[in-house]
């Protein structure tokens, strides 16, 4: 099914916010405001934003290490996610997660993993959770290519297919997995051509187009919902920045010309001009929506710079919801 | 009260939960047989997953499945296998509230069964507790009863946080006296299973009755010893162990894991530094030595802690 | 390539060999003379004898938990094997190892894993090792269709494919992983179907007929040993026996139907019919094989019986190989 | 001698050991750079398997080639995935040598970096070395010096038995002496970093710096701190410890890991169990708490180990 006019409307602007946020992040963290290393999403916008579209608001997300952009994209507010990128109180997850575990419960993105491969069992499970629950919620997991070689990957295709569970596999892949070329280190160049292992349907798509992934997900989600089972949807796409700002990588590892050339697709133009092309909304509408972005953007910048950093106290408090007797006598130093 | 054993403790647990709180699922490989054993009543088949042989990512789905709304008690079959899905337990599990700052709560209950002492060899007689000791955010449990391990896994299903409970495979005939009506043993609470003056005893899962023995021969020979079972072993109650030995001023740890890095350290590290002035003897560990767990009986048998052991321990103690 | 005349007497043997060994395993184990619990071979052993008389004398061997086969078919004396299963100091691994670790390395078999799916990676490395030595060898890993379901499944056949390293994966497809229908806890039929997903080829074979077995894997080894990379061979076939002896399975998982139907494909009597039908041996040739086999495992048990149970301070050695200071003091009781 | 930092001895150690042992192959993510970026000779490329993600695969991969000739170096890059390689490093590179009764041996050497106080938050942040040290058959060292990560790295090579090495990601920028020549630091060999008569203070990897510094604020007052590093902890070399601490009867021992079942902990059981009579007060355990690793720098700063906590620590063995 092909998404509403209005809807594509909204998927400009949240490819609007990615970008935004995600220049912002990388310019605070060059400033020092962002502290560690950051994954940017720059040029994985229409893959995160078609998907996310295609989900309800009821359903589950699960992101990896490179997820700013899916609560975004999930309709999450900019600033308690920006402040956890500053490792501010008012973060999202306190100040206790940071860039690799944007967690955002409000728009149903219910984990993200620093450890590569990690979240797809736990979008079998959400699955397995919404099934025994008996709603109609969907699971939606990002992974990347990397992700693909982990054996976390292949368990958690399999146990999705034998229940038949309302999974949604989403590749990102970005040919890269850090320094390492996927036609390296992947024995095939296609990961949905793993599908197949798992008696499970899979579609490769145009990762730089917002339209295609939004369509390819969400005959997925509707499977998944009406009891069908998983599906891997690959999309092609391509990470414009580094692998990690703040992060040194002492020689290059990708063709600059192939860089350029990824760059020439850029998901947020292709995205903008498409729907002014096809009358959607006019040049200057356009321009509004991005500049609405960039407002939002900024403001979160302001209330993450404004915020109070946690009290240390903090550092000790969630570990357990229900603690037991002994354990926290010790705490660190002023 | 009733008579039953480890085994039908655990599985009358199992039961009972999932009959009063109807999120809760079963994970685990060959567990279809719970059902069609007449183990657990077959009306609850639906919710009992028996999986693929696929440890880290089962476990991972329960992780996935308690942060959505369902209570998994996810079995880890032979404790050996835990290695398999550390990253799941120690990574998400432990962690996920903590990182969510609180967004996530992870109600989930590993199990996990020591075999040893049968013969099994080194890839399926672990005692692995102690490396989830150290893991802040999970807690860990050890019971030694059938009373015990029916309280303590009620408890477990009914915590909001992860927890791991080690059972002991070698005690699953040991019979035991049970509650006819609902209870749970608190998590973090030990227990005295002897009263005594003069020694604490403190004993992990299956070396209880070796050590109640011991201190029943030492009772005749006029030292009185008290026998405390933490059962819980993270969060530790160490007010209940420091009180004793506060008074006793001699203590012996007995632990069925490798001797380094054991349950046993850790106990002794904490006594000596919040009341080595009452210590007159240095702590005593009784533990297996640093060996991998060989096949053949005639080296297998003489390692584990046993009653001579543990009297000797004492004896050393004055 | 067919295999010689010669060597299908051979293999005769070694199947002859493998059920009189599991025969006799299994009584010495009710008559409490073997330790612990035994994963026996009986109904496999065209299966293993196939594969394993593809392989040349230098070639390695990786095996699992139900693995008393795989040295026997690799040509392995059976005293030191059967003293091992009694725990005696005589035993291959000095008792130390028991049924689900009969490594021997005269013969090749690197190592036997208690753990389902651990062998897969070693293989993988038994290959690497080869072809960085720069020696013709060819790793071949035997493992159920219980471990395909192992994320080390996933992560092995990635590895190996992407180095062509000389490695053959042969699955030994008994339907079940313990009580598990593998039906029930693997989305696809052939486990074969996923050697794609590592664009690496793939066979089924009728896992009771040793001569397509060792077809099989003699055209992967062949394929492996002049670095055209690894291969899948998937052989369909059958445990006759429970999952282990000396492991109590409160109730029936297989139909008994389908258990009478599979034992009618008896490997001993299919191969020794064959090879008479086909005028390789006479009856009485056959005969004398049995017996020879047979003699040869009474021997073995004999040998294991009479031999001595280790020195209990054995428990304290082959823990490391260059020991540093301080570690051992600590001793067992008597 | 001349002055190279951390990271240049590791490499250093990498191309002087592979130049010198053919058998020496490198596994680990993304290690093609080691050639591309100059950091090992390009003529030893062909030795060098820049590997997928996948821990518990290459890392098993690493055990099969040890076992079948080759010595590798495996590289698990951050400390915290180890837990996704458990099974290969416990179950099989540990117990391979015991479990086949000495018919194979695992040549292999572990490498994990600890990456902490760098707001890498609750996934990439472990010191998790107190877990291998109960796995009888595995080595584990903590190199905190050039020389030492130089010398330890080669004397893991040339193990035949498997030696997993932490080393740390905020010592590589540090300056320190290394020989010219060729030379090993011996596995299971302490260090005395700094002669002392009234303090025995045992410091583990990182903290090595401030337990230094907190011993010369000591010396201006007069107190004489001894500062060992055991460099490996398993197998540790209590000798050192036990003599020193027999000389001083004080302990404080400061280890980066959590305080549960850490290398502290051990020591301490060690030290009481061993000198009890020696001790004229309790054994300090200077750790990081028993809580995960928070990403905010307002959060994490305050959790490790410093010198004023190490300082406080000594002053209370008085
Ligand atoms: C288990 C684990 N191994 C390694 C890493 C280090 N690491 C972080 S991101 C990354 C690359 C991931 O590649 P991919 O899955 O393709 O995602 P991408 O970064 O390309 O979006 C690696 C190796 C990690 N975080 N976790
Ligand atoms: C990691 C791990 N999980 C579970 C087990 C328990 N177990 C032993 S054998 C077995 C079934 C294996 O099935 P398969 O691989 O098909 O081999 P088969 O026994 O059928 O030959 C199981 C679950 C184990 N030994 N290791
Ligand atoms: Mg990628
Ligand atoms: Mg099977």
């Amino acid at each position: 099914m092909k998404a509403s006019q209005q809807r594509r409307v909204e998927m400009l602007l949240r490819i609007f916010k990615i970008r935004y946020f995600e220049e912002a992040v990388k310019k605070q963290q060059q400033l020092g405001q962002v502290p560690g290393s950051v994954h940017l999403s720059i040029g994985h916008e229409a893959t995160i934003v078609g998907a996310s579209m295609a989900l309800g608001k009821d359903d589950f997300v699960i992101g990896n290490h490179r997820s700013h952009g899916h609560p975004i994209a999930k309709g999450a507010n900019l600033p308690p996610l920006m402040a956890e990128l500053f490792g501010k109180a008012t973060g999202v997850c306190k100040g206790k997660g940071g860039s690799m575990h944007l967690a955002d419960r409000e728009v149903g993105v219910v984990g993200e993993s620093g450890i590569v491969g990690a979240g797809l069992p736990l979008a079998v499970g959400a699955g397995l959770s919404a099934k025994v629950r008996g709603t109609d919620q969907v699971s939606l997991c990002f992974f990347g290519d990397g992700a693909s070689s982990e054996g976390s990957f292949h368990e958690s295709l399999n146990l999705a297919s034998i229940w038949d569970l309302p999974v949604v596999f989403v590749c990102e892949n970005n040919m890269y997995g850090a320094t390492s070329p996927a036609r390296e280190v992947i024995a095939v160049e296609d990961i949905a051509d793993r599908a197949a292992g798992y008696d499970m349907p899979s579609e490769i798509v145009d990762g730089q187009d917002a339209d295609a992934v939004y369509e390819a997900v969400n005959c997925a989600v509707v499977r998944a919902r009406k009891g069908s089972g998983p599906s891997l949807v690959e999309c092609k796409t391509y990470r414009f920045g580094e692998h990690a700002e703040g992060l040194i990588i002492p020689v290059p590892y990708r063709d600059s010309e192939e860089v350029e050339r990824w760059k020439q697709r850029d998901p947020v133009d292709l995205y903008r001009d498409r729907l002014i092309r096809g009358g959607v909304l006019s040049e200057s509408q356009a321009d509004d929506l991005a500049e609405q972005a960039g407002k939002l953007v900024d403001e979160a910048v302001f209330f993450a710079r404004d915020s109070e950093f946690p009290d240390p106290a903090e550092a000790f408090t969630d570990i357990f919801k229900m603690p037991s007797a002994g354990q926290f006598e010790e705490r660190g130093h002023e | 009260m009733s008579e039953i054993s480890y085994f039908e403790a655990i599985f009358q647990a199992h039961q009972e939960e999932m009959i009063r709180d109807e999120s809760i699922v079963l994970i685990g490989e060959d567990i279809s047989l719970y059902t069609r054993a007449g183990i657990i009543d077959s009306a609850l088949e639906a919710r009992i997953f028996s999986t693929p042989i696929a440890e880290n990512g089962f476990c991972g789905m329960g992780v996935g499945a308690a942060l959505t709304g369902l209570r998994p008690v996810v079995d880890l079959t032979i404790a050996s296998f835990v290695y398999l899905a550390m990253d799941q337990i120690v990574n998400q599990a432990a962690r996920m509230r903590y990182m969510t700052g609180g967004q996530g709560s992870v109600p989930i209950v590993f199990r996990a069964s020591m075999w040893h002492n049968a013969s099994n060899a080194g890839h399926h007689s672990d005692r692995p507790y102690p490396l989830f000791m150290g893991v802040p955010g999970l807690k860990v449990v050890v019971p030694s009863t059938p009373y015990d391990v029916k309280g303590l896994l009620k408890a477990a299903m009914r915590d909001d946080d992860p927890v791991i409970v080690f059972e002991d495979n070698s005690l699953w005939f040991k019979m035991g006296e049970v509650p006819e009506d609902d209870y749970v043993v608190p998590i973090g609470v030990a227990d005295i299973k002897r009263q005594g003056s003069d020694v604490t005893l403190v004993t992990i899962g299956s070396t209880q009755a070796d050590s109640l023995a011991a201190a029943e021969t030492m009772a005749a020979e006029g030292v009185s010893v008290e026998v405390i079972d933490p059962r819980t072993l993270s969060p530790l109650d160490t007010d209940t162990i420091l009180g004793s030995v506060a008074r006793t001023g001699r203590l012996a740890i007995v632990d069925p894991a490798n001797r380094s890095m054991s349950a046993a350290s850790e106990i002794s590290a904490i006594v000596s530094e919040q009341v080595f002035d009452s210590l007159k003897k240095p702590v005593q560990r009784v533990t297996t030595p640093d060996v991998i767990i060989p096949f053949s009986p005639a080296l297998e048998k003489q390692l584990y802690p046993c009653q001579s052991d543990i009297e000797a321990a004492i004896k050393k103690l004055f």
